[in-house]
């Protein structure tokens, strides 16, 4: 894995026009925006970055490509990223939104067998404040820091960085792995890529309601991760079985006749509690969480 | 998107998982036009389940019944719901009764096949002796076959059940299944298999790519239980705040953030998030108008809380159409037309309050576009929740 | 087994590549029901190619000439075969015209895109351009892209050929073919792109899986130049030896014997290799049986040579079924009637010589069963070739 | 890889009538023949051999499988040797004739990635002679000797087998790739097992008409193949686009208006003779040309 400047970025689906404003972000930002693909686009360029018909005519052209940032109508997502696993890259950020879930069963299949990291569907991708962006994260919401933050809304995950920077907590990196239910990178991924991280010094999650991912990662956390944790989960107060707009933040056993309590943040909020994780019961206590456990002086102490 | 009853027979029927003859009946009098010999049985085509505990399926021995029956049906709300359509279907004999199943299981993002013995109506029983089987690399009938085996089957039945399986797998995948169920899989005594209950899940994403579908749900169109991603989501019935935010995360956090502050939503409405491939920022502006529009016009919303993070469209714009909204709705004479004359009398006729905070670029214009409307801006949400539900508790008088 | 084009057309209809408003003609008053308004192209429906150059295709502008042409048509033998059909289509404008295949390469073990700017009849340009992809793992679009590329195309020529192409690959691996092939491909003025011709080919051994195939070709049941793996097949019209041997192998060695040696074989019958799933010794004898019942009726064979190196099946029951039909061939007065009279008046009445060459289990049993009909049983193949060419060559006085 | 007699084999549709009888034959040979397969018959025996209804069952059972003897229906092979590829199985034996290629294609797509042999389809498979019997090659042909015989056909094996058998040359392995289009192994693959045993002297490569199989074993023998190497092409004489029984062995380009010489005898016969390659004429005379190439005394010079 790579998030250094360094990384060599191409963008799928370059034409579509989010993807053209974010092109520019990116490179603004100081991302190595390469080169991007989009059929039928060949020979053209985007905010001078030059565009290509196939993934492997964009490498035979610009070189190597560490990661590429997939824009594409959710039904050709599936093809752009097994274009791109075809050519070799090996990080795919999946900004669209809608893939679906059985597409992205294929794609797992395939990434697991090439040790590919996939992050998102549904996801702005990742920061690393002040150096990297690999996605339409805000960048003015972030600023450098020791921070690692992980969560599974694109929103949601730009308001803790604003309350994080306000608070004076930079962060290291902030990943969103995506709001829909099959997703290719995890949070224990994540949480492992955070603890290596020497920049990391504590680790923010921020989970949601639907599926059993935070109840994994709480888990995962007790298990094999050094560094501290606090967590927070949104949709407690979520109506049952409607879906909010993630595909994944939903309360519902999917077999109509299969009733389980999985899912719910009374289960993900205990799982944390049992693993004696720290968990903020509103976004703005998170800062306060973080502090304690980093024995900073907190806001209270402070006045 | 889910299917009735006979539209996944159907879909059944044409993959070559057995099922029994049947027909559809529109009103009662259809039965006297029936082919299929009687005994047999009539079953409310309704979305939710356990209709058959409230009467919804009734076993019928000659014309004369079935039409009594069919109009007691037809007239039998279950779960709120009333059938627009039946189901006339031979009765089986089963001698045993299977469960078989298949779903997508976020954990280990596969497939993964279900089955047990003990189907019917008797769920706990099935869930205490379910069997799973995830289909981790790319199916083929062996998967199906670790099912019956793990479900303790043998002999023959190993080959009908796991075949019956590896059919409801195609079906599964050639139309981006959420889940496909047959409960129950009738045994009879001779090992012949039936599916004599069908449920089918359409992925609501991948919908759009399966127009055959449509074709099969066309007679009863709109009809289905299903709501617009992007539309407003009722939660409370004596809720007073709306809330109108921009991403689920967010909009969850923010309903949490109301409750926490004692407040009580009516409703909720995520205008999406900047991942959608067909996002612009005039759509979200469009969806942002057309759902304001929504709120302000239902006299029960007594505060807006908008909350919203905005990255490609700035402040200002968002603030031009949250002041021209409450502009449009400020209360004319002829405005009153159109409210019903129940909710004139209980409701004043004034608009809702509005609550806005945003964050992203061009803050400051914005502020001032609103400040020309009497509106204030707020930059912190733990605010812009508490002056919510005050408003609302003072409303409330 | 190959499809005509308007069944290929059926089929590319149904998985959305675009094809012309078109019409069956099974006689030449069919067209006074014409509903596509003229011009129209009238061509026959024959499995050979080339019919474009032999006058198989005509255009006409109304429906007196749309009647004479297809009488021409219907009448007009092309490689030997007379169309059952007609199709009549509309006219398309072709700016360009294309070249597009989908068939199994069996080197690389994988199927291949083929692509051309050249098709349509000038096939020598098309093949001088042809463009190769090979589809190396699951396929995927880009497959697709990556042939338009190859091919040279540009701009939305890329996403409308490719996305045939895509279809195409759809057909291929949903209905198991051989082959699939669009030729040409028309491309209008504006980029918009027609399956003007259409070849499909359904590989012989997978067709029994889809029977939908059939009810496709049910029409014109029988039409199809498909020979069953188990019959006789003819060879030179000359000959005077028949070959019975087993195994594909087998019978290709034995027949270039034949031919060195200075024989002439008539026709040939390989029984079937025991790899054959529904194998068993008893439809081994079967087919023997039947295979040696029809060629001894052919009075223009003259030798059986049977050559059969057995497994599973003692050679003393091989025997056996041989000697069972040459005494039921000997020649009786009755079975003069089944003879056609010109057979009768151009050759005698006698049965074939028959050389059996044996080996396998149980060989001096079957020796001695073979001679008690007076038939010699020989274990070289060799020598049992030499002696069926030299009592060929003494039969032909 | 592994022809040893210690080769613990499976047989996967045991119940067939075929299955059984060549169970035997194999038992009966000395062939470890450890399990059978059939779903709906497990907890029966077949001539002693336990049998099961899944391949995990009979590993559980007896333990580990080194080679899988396939005889199921054709359109449930591919399914029988997916699931002992995922059994972890790396030897694979299909008996079967007429799979549908495209059920070849997605098989070899796995076996590629999985390094499993994969033997046929429609192939009476491997016999080392006094050792091992992988398959349904009439034993009574055979004798131990040092000629390794290729072959694409059943019965032609056989008749090959016995040419050099009644002239005194044993063997040390007869293999046949098989009659379809679309196969497993290649004659490279098994030129190239041939020159590394020990036990093999000389190698017999007996090609028919239709692909190029031939030609690519002749180009292959020039570049990699240290032994000797005696050559037969069956079929000079054969119809053109008629099927004889192989579904591989037919010259027609499939492609109608691709004309084209490659799948002939000549143009294998050709291959042949441009690598130095001797070429018998008809069958017997395969001992003689091995004679030749061996130095060893010939027929006539015998006589």
């Amino acid at each position: 894995m790579n998030f250094t400047p360094q990384n060599r970025v191409l963008i799928q689906g370059i034409a579509e026009p989010l993807a053209t404003v974010h092109a520019l972000h990116m490179k603004r930002y100081g991302t190595h925006v390469v080169a991007g693909v989009s059929p039928g686009y060949g020979g053209t360029k985007v905010h001078e970055i030059p565009v290509f018909d196939l993934v492997e005519m964009a490498l035979s052209a610009v070189g190597e490509i560490d990661t590429t940032i997939i824009f594409t109508h959710p039904y050709a997502a599936l093809d752009a990223a097994l274009e791109a696993i075809a050519a070799g890259i090996r990080q795919i950020v999946l900004i669209t939104e809608g893939i679906p879930p059985l597409d992205m069963v294929k794609l797992l299949r395939k990434a697991e067998m090439t040790e590919t990291l996939v992050v998102g569907p549904n996801s702005p991708g990742v920061i690393v404040p002040g150096q990297l962006l690999l996605g339409i994260h805000p960048v003015e919401f972030y600023t450098p820091g020791s921070v690692g933050l992980i969560s599974r809304s694109g929103t949601l995950t730009y308001e803790i960085a604003r309350e994080l920077t306000l608070a004076g907590l930079g962060q290291s990196m902030g990943v969103c792995i995506g709001g829909d239910a099959i997703m290719g990178s995890s949070f224990p991924q994540w949480l492992e890529i955070m603890d290596e991280d020497e920049h990391t010094e504590i680790i923010v999650l921020v989970g949601e309601i639907g599926g059993d991912s935070e109840e994994a990662a709480a888990h995962y956390i007790a298990e094999a991760i050094d560094k501290p944790v606090v967590a927070y989960v949104a949709g407690q107060t979520a109506p049952k079985g409607r879906r909010v707009g993630h595909a994944g933040a939903i309360i519902a056993s999917q077999i109509s006749t299969l009733g389980s309590e999985i899912g719910t943040a009374v289960s993900k909020i205990t799982a944390f509690e049992r693993a004696n994780i720290p968990v903020a019961n509103y976004p703005s206590q998170i800062p306060t969480l973080v502090k304690k456990a980093l024995r900073l002086p907190t806001k209270h102490s402070n006045v | 998107m889910d299917l009735l009853e006979y539209q996944a027979k159907e879909l059944f029927r044409a993959m070559g998982i057995p099922v029994l003859p049947s027909q559809r009946i529109e009103r009662p009098k259809d039965l006297k036009g029936l082919i299929i010999p009687y005994p047999v049985v009539l079953k409310s085509q309704v979305y939710s389940g356990e209709r058959g505990r409230v009467g919804g399926v009734r076993f019928v021995e000659n014309t004369i019944d079935a039409i009594a029956a069919a109009q007691t049906i037809f007239n039998l709300s279950i779960m709120g719901e009333y059938p627009k359509v039946l189901l006339a279907e031979a009765k089986y004999d089963a001698d045993q009764e299977f469960y078989l199943a298949i779903t997508l299981n976020r954990s280990v993002r596969r497939p993964v096949l279900l089955g047990s013995q003990k189907g019917g109506i008797d769920v706990e029983m099935a869930i205490d002796q379910m069997q799973h089987v995830v289909v981790e690399q790319e199916f083929s009938a062996y998967y199906a076959r670790r099912l019956a085996l793990k479900m303790g089957l043998e002999g023959k039945l190993i080959e009908s059940v796991s075949s019956v399986v590896e059919k409801m797998y195609q079906l599964f995948v050639q139309n981006d299944l959420d889940l496909i169920e047959i409960n129950p899989l009738g045994v009879s005594t001779t090992g012949e298999v039936m599916a004599l209950d069908g449920k089918i899940s359409v992925n609501d994403d991948a919908w759009a790519r399966h127009p055959h579908l449509d074709a099969l749900i066309a007679k009863l169109e709109g009809s289905s239980p299903q709501s617009s991603p992007m539309s407003i989501v009722p939660m409370e019935s004596d809720g007073q705040i709306a809330i109108v935010c921009n991403g689920a995360g967010l909009t969850m956090a923010t309903m949490d953030l109301v409750y926490q502050a004692g407040g009580k939503p009516i409703s909720f409405l995520n205008i999406g998030s900047e991942t959608r491939a067909d996002f612009s920022p005039a759509q979200l502006k469009h969806h942002l108008k057309d759902g304001l529009d929504q709120l302000t016009q239902n006299k029960q919303v007594k505060v807006v809380l908008i909350n919203l993070i905005s990255n490609l469209v700035p402040c200002d714009e968002v603030a031009e159409i949250i002041a021209s909204s409450v502009k449009r709705h400020v209360p004319k004479t002829n405005s009153l037309k159109r409210i019903r004359p129940d909710t004139l009398i209980a409701q004043a006729t004034r608009s809702p309050a509005m609550v806005v905070r945003l964050v992203g670029s061009e803050c400051e214009r914005a502020q001032s576009r609103l400040a020309s409307n009497q509106i204030s801006l707020l930059d912190n949400l733990d605010e812009a929740v508490t002056q919510a539900v005050s408003l609302a508790k003072v409303g409330r008088g």
